[in-house]
């Protein structure tokens, strides 16, 4: 396939047809509202099933519905509307059945605006809604991985039966790129054996989530466990630049990596030995890999496009000796290369001080200008 | 669990009433003389009666009929509180060929599922809703619903619901049937069997209108909540017809054409 | 070598059209590109601006602060990036309608009356390709064949019947750039 | 003479007694002893055999416990009267 | 006041009156449904406003109107209803208006079931919605503990403008225990000067969490953020029994802390050194008070009614090189002090053992028999 | 932001038409020629009339009137989308002296909030709501709105919205008039000076509804979004009376009696 | 002789030209040049004197950039039939 | 000391009630006391039991797995609690209803016909009452006087014209308890 200069949301969706997506279900809301409207397209066309829901909740459990009735299926939204389809989400998670969710992050809390934001990080990772589980997340940078983490995503959620998510700050919806796409996919022949097709000459299927019992229920949350444990093992994925050599490693996803590799870029053609890391899991989060660099660097500055939420986990990854400073801008402004650039000066300064004096400069909220 | 094999000679005995094929043997955790379980016999009679057991899929709610998918015995999955008929919705759209159903009580359709239900009747979704109007949150342990008689005394309306303060009962198959996609919309009651009869042919003709795919179909039974209302079973029967049947007038109120004249010839 | 462009203007001027069809040319001969717009709730009258990145190597941060060139095509956006415009760099100004000149001396000023040749070759709509054609006179960023083949191949469809005229403004745009003498 | 019969699953009768008011001659009634469930199911008592087969218990009943059938010897036709077919 | 014998839902409730609650907007779900039952009826008893909402969604946005009156207002959830409310929460974060949530945790994912849980703890104290916040939640154990931080929780939630949960596992919602209501407080004669009461005789005021500038946004979050530092330095709670001389202390919160407790008492019977440490803010979350007791016990047992949430905080707090060991039951399932026993013995016994094998055995997800 | 002082002689000159005191003098965003200017400015003259400008609570909802708090100078709140009736419930029961009242278009409305106005209706919610009806989403780019005509092209359907795959539109005033609570519903129009001046009585008469404690009333406005249409704004209007009305036929739905008989007797 | 006049703030205005049509005498029109929000505004032409300050201008304009007035000197009867009062 | 009772039952058979009443003594004479339900949704038939604590010591766990005393009114709560109940604990059976005997030795098994008992006295409703006096005769957790008094003020409204009645199956079934010969 040749080139082509697409937008990310354009990307995400024809991505997501060509991995054989075969219903879309979802609610406008900028800035993702572009994803919607390409599928209202093109899955016509294609003969697929497209609909706007009422709402996000609807959306999520019309999604929950063609889920269970196994086929490949999608949604996609931004940060209000991601919060509406917890519940949702929380049923398929503990219904296993697979689905994949666009979530392309805008500035919160409340409306707050439509400018890119990575302050979902926390929903997403930690808690995407009530009870014990966790989806896949991932993260892309570019729009040419936009496409490749779509295809992947449906991937990954037919394998683990799980929630996979693709998160994107606005930037990266919103921006144009050359990127190709893959072929398109033909479509499955058949449903998968638990599916919902009507109890046809075999035993009845049933879909659910609800084990009264506290044993029963058990039960299901140690199977969610293990496979959680599996996707831990075998799923998680990372990038890393120039952190061989390097005193000082930039650690940041989505935009705020890309900002960070043009601040890397900078500072060492002005021979500043500096790195990037950049988790495209942010579930799971890629804490070997990340420890691996820990030892072989003298301190980490995450870059974050929201108050600081990702550092916890590198902090809990490396230890509170480790020197981990924070930078991070809120509220949709995208930090500048300039502005890391600077911060990045500071901390390499300090790293000539000694350990224990930077440590005790280390702060804990962001430090954001 | 188990179900009795009953013995018979076809020779001098005829059967004139067995249990449904497509009920599972499961003893269901109803209250004794909860409706609930009638609507589910006639809703199985008539999946029997229509030979569609293998092409149904069931959408549970979250109510007091929670456990339906381990009654009927169809391919079925548990839907979120009130959002059966998006998750339907779903399912229809990528199974056009599955007759798919969901079963739902008042607070779960009426309240929090409001949304869902408007909106599936606007479209037109060609899915049948069985639809139980007991007058309360039963599995919840008899709060207030949506559709509460005024003056009805529930654990959340200790006093009787005062109409100043929640409002009047809502009446659904009246407001859905003005939805531009319903094709069939009437209210039925449970209380004595010549009503339980009329209740299974309107069940019968709401998966009709599905087979036909003429578009929403919803039926609203009046059924008993002896436990939370606070009555013996036969009592609560009497004052489904009393009481809620004033507020609850049974009748059709949306039949599309095509489910009119088809019964009328059969009458003939 | 890596150029950042920022152009701004009213909502109506084509102001993101016109950055992308920068970024059409520059993929199309093999560059790297990115082409991002501020984005809004629908609102006429609201200035619209789209910041393109053409370079050699693999980008990083799709928007700069501090852009290499910048078209002004109304006079709020001229106000707002006149002063930001690297040193050394280049400010395209549309005369037609920004009456305002710049102090600085670091950098290239060069102002044409785009709204004004568009409207002589049949539309003020064209005007975002008036200075288009001007910037590429003055920072050969792109060779003007490039953007020539790139209008052919993406202009929508509905505005085909216009693609001569458009070219002319291109032209136009570039020779009067050319000639012009620098403010 | 009896014109039919119905067989009750006591273990899944939940005594509630609505087929005791459906029935016309009146022949159903709660058992003695309790069923494992804890409950006094009903029970056939149709001495004068009076039971018509008319299935209106069969039709009430929520707990789907009751098996009706009908003696072939005498009126077949009342078959279809029943309206439960 | 005399001891009543009081269940933890009715508690909740009462307790709110007292505390001056003007108006309570819930809907109905187990486990915490007799809160909602004690408040149809005293609220309306002494002329204060009540209403059954229609949905979650609707009462999450009754109550951010209610609140942007001014007045002291609470719902209550469990956690499917909880997931339901995220997108409110935002918004009331974002408006900064006082609110008080009580969540009485259920079983999940999904509709999961009924019984005790704490599945929840991410949810409430990473992402209790889109965007940068966190509400202060506070953990009771007993049912007198559920009356004064109901108490508590209003009087924060006015302070700090902001949102505070109080949550509880089933247990605790269901249980009864003797204990001692609060006098009742008279309410307020007049409404903040920000709320929105009719803008006569002074400026108009507006309640919003609409900023469209991502610098004007930017602004908010750091009044948010500073708002939140401010939090964690004045308002962390905790208790702490036994962890002086202890050689193993356990770390645990609501019921589970309580099957601790008893099994502290069993170990110390037979004469093992046992501690224990309950968070009583789970947001802002205890660490310095746990750091310090790491700096004199041995190592740490985290005891949860889930797989393993507020373990991560425990780690986060010691870092990778303390033992830490979890012992969890997940769907509703209650702990039993005999297994909390067998896991301290054999933790104990490995205390034994050379550090670096210990932590080698330590593992990362729950343990749970 | 400023305005205009304007000088005139009363001796000889009478002012006949002045920018209402209830607009603050924020120049708005709206696209040239949307009228939902129209729309807050006769809300601006019925709050100036009525005197109630102290006394107001506005829940604006998100859409393109998300800034309406912004516009009208009263106390002013800004809900999430489709819950600005749930907020306004709210705000109205714990200030029944206050006016509160909704301003949202048809996706907030109709769409997600579908379950929200449908209960707040059903309650007898003593608010007013002001229902901006442009069949589309402006806000977000012209996208389908279950308001939206059949075969009207959008960005979500980009071959003309399909009966069968979207359902047919919803007529609000006609279902919100069907909910016991409602004490008036009716549909104007904003296409001409004739039909602005008709939405400007039916507004003062949905404001009216609260002061005297009827219950719920909602004026449905037709309105136009000449961007999302790819009109000008004059073919905007046009398109209202000519493709909307019929779909949306103008007209009374509920008013309570004693909105009638006031009506009646200002007429004499 | 006129009988009114409208006043329009041009910087409010956004030249949607609605006012234009519904003004029966049509003397209403845009300005040559752009206000500062690059709008082309309406403004009063009004050679004749033709205003007879009917107001409809001002009741249609969506942004409010419309004053009227009607001289006292005549038929003050009219005020009252505009009906935007 | 600490006391754990379970006691079990159909759903109508008064068992959490029973399990209040002792809370409530308990709590009156100055104990330590924790009242636990099993809770689920509204279902009639299903099994009810709750778990009550009395103690000289603030309490831990509410629940327990393993009881000091355990009452069982039915069949299904003799077949779940007998084996769990602690050596030389207290098992109380409703022999009204129970046919079970137990094998164990290591425990008091009582069985009283408590059904019967309180049929004799006006309604089976009462069975609890009768089950909770055969608890104390064995187990004296509390003074029975306690109950008495927890019985009169706690009874709800609409049965204190039941309160005699109460008292006496109470008594009956403490005096039964006192004289029988244990199992
Ligand atoms: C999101 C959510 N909210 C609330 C509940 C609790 N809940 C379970 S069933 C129910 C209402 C049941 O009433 P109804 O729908 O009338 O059915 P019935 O039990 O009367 O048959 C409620 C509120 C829930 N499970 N999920
Ligand atoms: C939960 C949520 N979902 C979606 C959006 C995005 N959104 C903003 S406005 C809007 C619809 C606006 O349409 P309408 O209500 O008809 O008002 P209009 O803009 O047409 O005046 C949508 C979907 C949002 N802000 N929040
Ligand atoms: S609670 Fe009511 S609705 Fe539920 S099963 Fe019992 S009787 Fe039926
Ligand atoms: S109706 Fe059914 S459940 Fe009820 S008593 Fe008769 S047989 Fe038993
Ligand atoms: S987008 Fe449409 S509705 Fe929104 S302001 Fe513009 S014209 Fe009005
Ligand atoms: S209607 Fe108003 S905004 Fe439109 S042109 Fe006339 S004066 Fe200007």
């Amino acid at each position: 396939m040749p080139q082509a200069l697409l937008k990310g949301n354009v990307a995400f969706a024809e991505a997501a047809i060509r991995a054989g997506c075969q219903a879309y279900f979802g609610y406008p809301i900028t800035p993702q509202t572009e994803l919607l409207e390409h599928m209202s397209s093109r899955m016509l066309e294609l003969g697929r099933t497209f609909l706007q829901a009422e709402s996000e909740v609807a959306a999520i459990n019309m999604v929950y519905g063609a889920a269970a009735a196994g086929v490949r299926v999608m949604t996609s939204s931004s940060s209000p509307g991601i919060s509406l389809m917890q519940e949702g989400f929380s049923y398929i998670a503990g219904s296993e059945v697979p689905a994949v969710i666009i979530d392309v992050m805008r500035g919160g809390p409340g409306l707050g605006n439509i400018q890119p934001s990575q302050a979902d990080y926390n929903q997403v990772t930690k808690s995407a809604g009530h009870g014990d589980f966790h989806p896949i997340v991932l993260a892309p940078a570019t729009v040419q991985e936009a496409i490749d983490m779509t295809v992947l995503a449906f991937d990954l959620a037919e394998k683990y039966r799980t929630l996979v998510f693709v998160v994107a700050d606005g930037a990266i919806g919103q921006m144009m790129e050359p990127a190709t796409l893959p072929p398109m996919r033909s479509l499955p022949s058949e449903r998968p054996a638990w599916a919902l097709t009507g109890a046809e000459g075999r035993e009845r299927n049933v879909v659910n989530s609800l084990y009264l019992g506290a044993d029963s229920l058990e039960l299901l949350n140690r199977r969610l466990q293990s496979k959680l444990a599996e996707i831990e093992t075998n799923e998680v994925r990372s990038d890393a630049l120039h952190t061989d050599d390097a005193d000082l490693v930039f650690v940041a996803f989505g935009t705020a990596a890309r900002v960070a590799r043009t601040a890397m870029q900078t500072l060492r053609r002005d021979g500043l030995r500096v790195g990037l890391f950049r988790p495209i899991t942010l579930w799971p989060f890629p804490a070997e890999q990340l420890a691996r660099i820990a030892g072989r660097t003298r301190a980490f500055l995450v870059v974050e496009m929201n108050a600081g939420q990702m550092v916890h986990d590198v902090r809990a990854t490396v230890g509170a000796t480790f020197p981990v400073r924070f930078y991070g801008r809120m509220g949709g402004a995208i930090p500048m290369p300039e502005e890391i650039e600077r911060e990045a000066r500071l901390l390499h300064d300090e790293l000539m001080t000694p350990e224990d004096e930077l440590r005790s400069k280390s702060p804990n909220g962001h430090s954001g200008s | 669990m188990d179900t009795v094999e009953v013995e018979y000679n076809p020779e001098c005995e005829q059967l004139v009433y067995a249990r449904p094929a497509a009920l599972t043997p499961v003893h269901t955790h109803y209250c004794p003389g909860c409706t609930h379980g009638t609507a589910h016999h006639l809703v199985a009679e008539v999946i029997d009666e229509l030979g569609i057991r293998d092409r149904s899929i069931l959408v549970a709610s979250v109510g007091c009929s929670v456990f339906a998918y381990n009654y009927f015995d169809v391919d079925a999955c548990e839907a979120a509180h009130g959002r059966a008929p998006a998750m339907a919705t779903g399912i229809k759209r990528v199974n056009p060929e599955n007759v798919v159903f969901t079963y739902q009580g008042d607070g779960d359709l009426a309240s929090i599922g409001a949304a869902e239900i408007l909106h599936a009747a606007a479209r037109g979704e060609q899915i049948t809703v069985i639809f139980i109007n007991n007058a309360i949150y039963g599995m919840t342990g008899g709060q207030m619903a949506p559709t509460s008689l005024i003056g009805q005394k529930t654990t959340s309306s200790p006093f009787g619901r005062d109409a100043a303060l929640a409002g009047q009962p809502i009446r659904m198959a009246e407001i859905l049937a003005a939805l531009p996609g319903t094709a069939y919309s009437v209210r039925r009651s449970l209380h004595d069997a010549r009503h339980v009869i009329q209740a299974k042919k309107a069940i019968k003709t709401g998966f009709e209108a599905q087979l036909k795919g003429l578009g929403f179909a919803v039926v609203e039974l009046l059924s008993s909540c002896p436990t939370n209302w606070g009555m013996t079973p036969s009592e609560s029967l009497t004052w489904i017809e009393e009481k809620m049947m004033p507020t609850y007038p049974l009748g059709d109120y949306r039949v599309a054409e095509e489910l009119k004249t088809r019964r009328r010839r059969r009458a003939r | 070598m890596e150029s950042s462009i920022i152009i701004a203007g009213f909502g109506g001027q084509g102001v993101l059209f016109a950055g992308q069809l920068l970024a059409y040319a520059g993929m199309d001969i093999g560059r790297h590109v990115t082409w991002i717009p501020s984005y809004g709730p629908e609102m006429r009258g609201g200035t619209a601006n789209c910041t393109v990145i053409i370079s050699d190597e693999p980008i990083g941060a799709p928007i700069v602060s501090r852009p290499s060139i910048a078209v002004a095509l109304n006079q709020p956006s001229f106000e707002k990036y006149e002063p930001l415009v690297q040193e050394g760099g280049l400010l395209v100004v549309n005369s037609s309608i920004v009456s305002l000149t710049s102090e600085r001396d670091d950098i290239e000023v060069i102002c044409i009356p785009a709204t004004t040749i568009a409207e002589r070759a049949g539309s003020t709509k064209m005007l975002n390709m008036a200075a288009v054609g001007a910037l590429l006179a003055r920072r050969p960023v792109l060779p003007l064949k490039a953007i020539d083949e790139a209008l052919q191949a993406h202009l929508p469809e509905s505005k085909a019947h216009l693609l001569e005229s458009n070219l002319t403004v291109l032209r136009q745009g570039y020779e009067m750039a050319e000639t012009a003498t620098v403010a | 003479m009896a014109k039919g019969r119905v067989v009750i699953d006591v273990e899944r009768c939940k005594g509630c007694e609505l087929c005791r008011e459906a029935c016309p001659p009146d022949i159903l009634a709660l058992a003695e002893q309790l069923n494992s469930k804890g409950y006094r199911p009903v029970i056939l008592m149709d001495p004068s055999h009076d039971c018509t087969g008319c299935a209106l218990c069969a039709t009430v009943c929520p707990d789907s416990c009751i098996t009706v059938f009908r003696f072939r010897t005498e009126n077949r036709g009342a078959a279809h009267a029943t309206g439960v077919a």
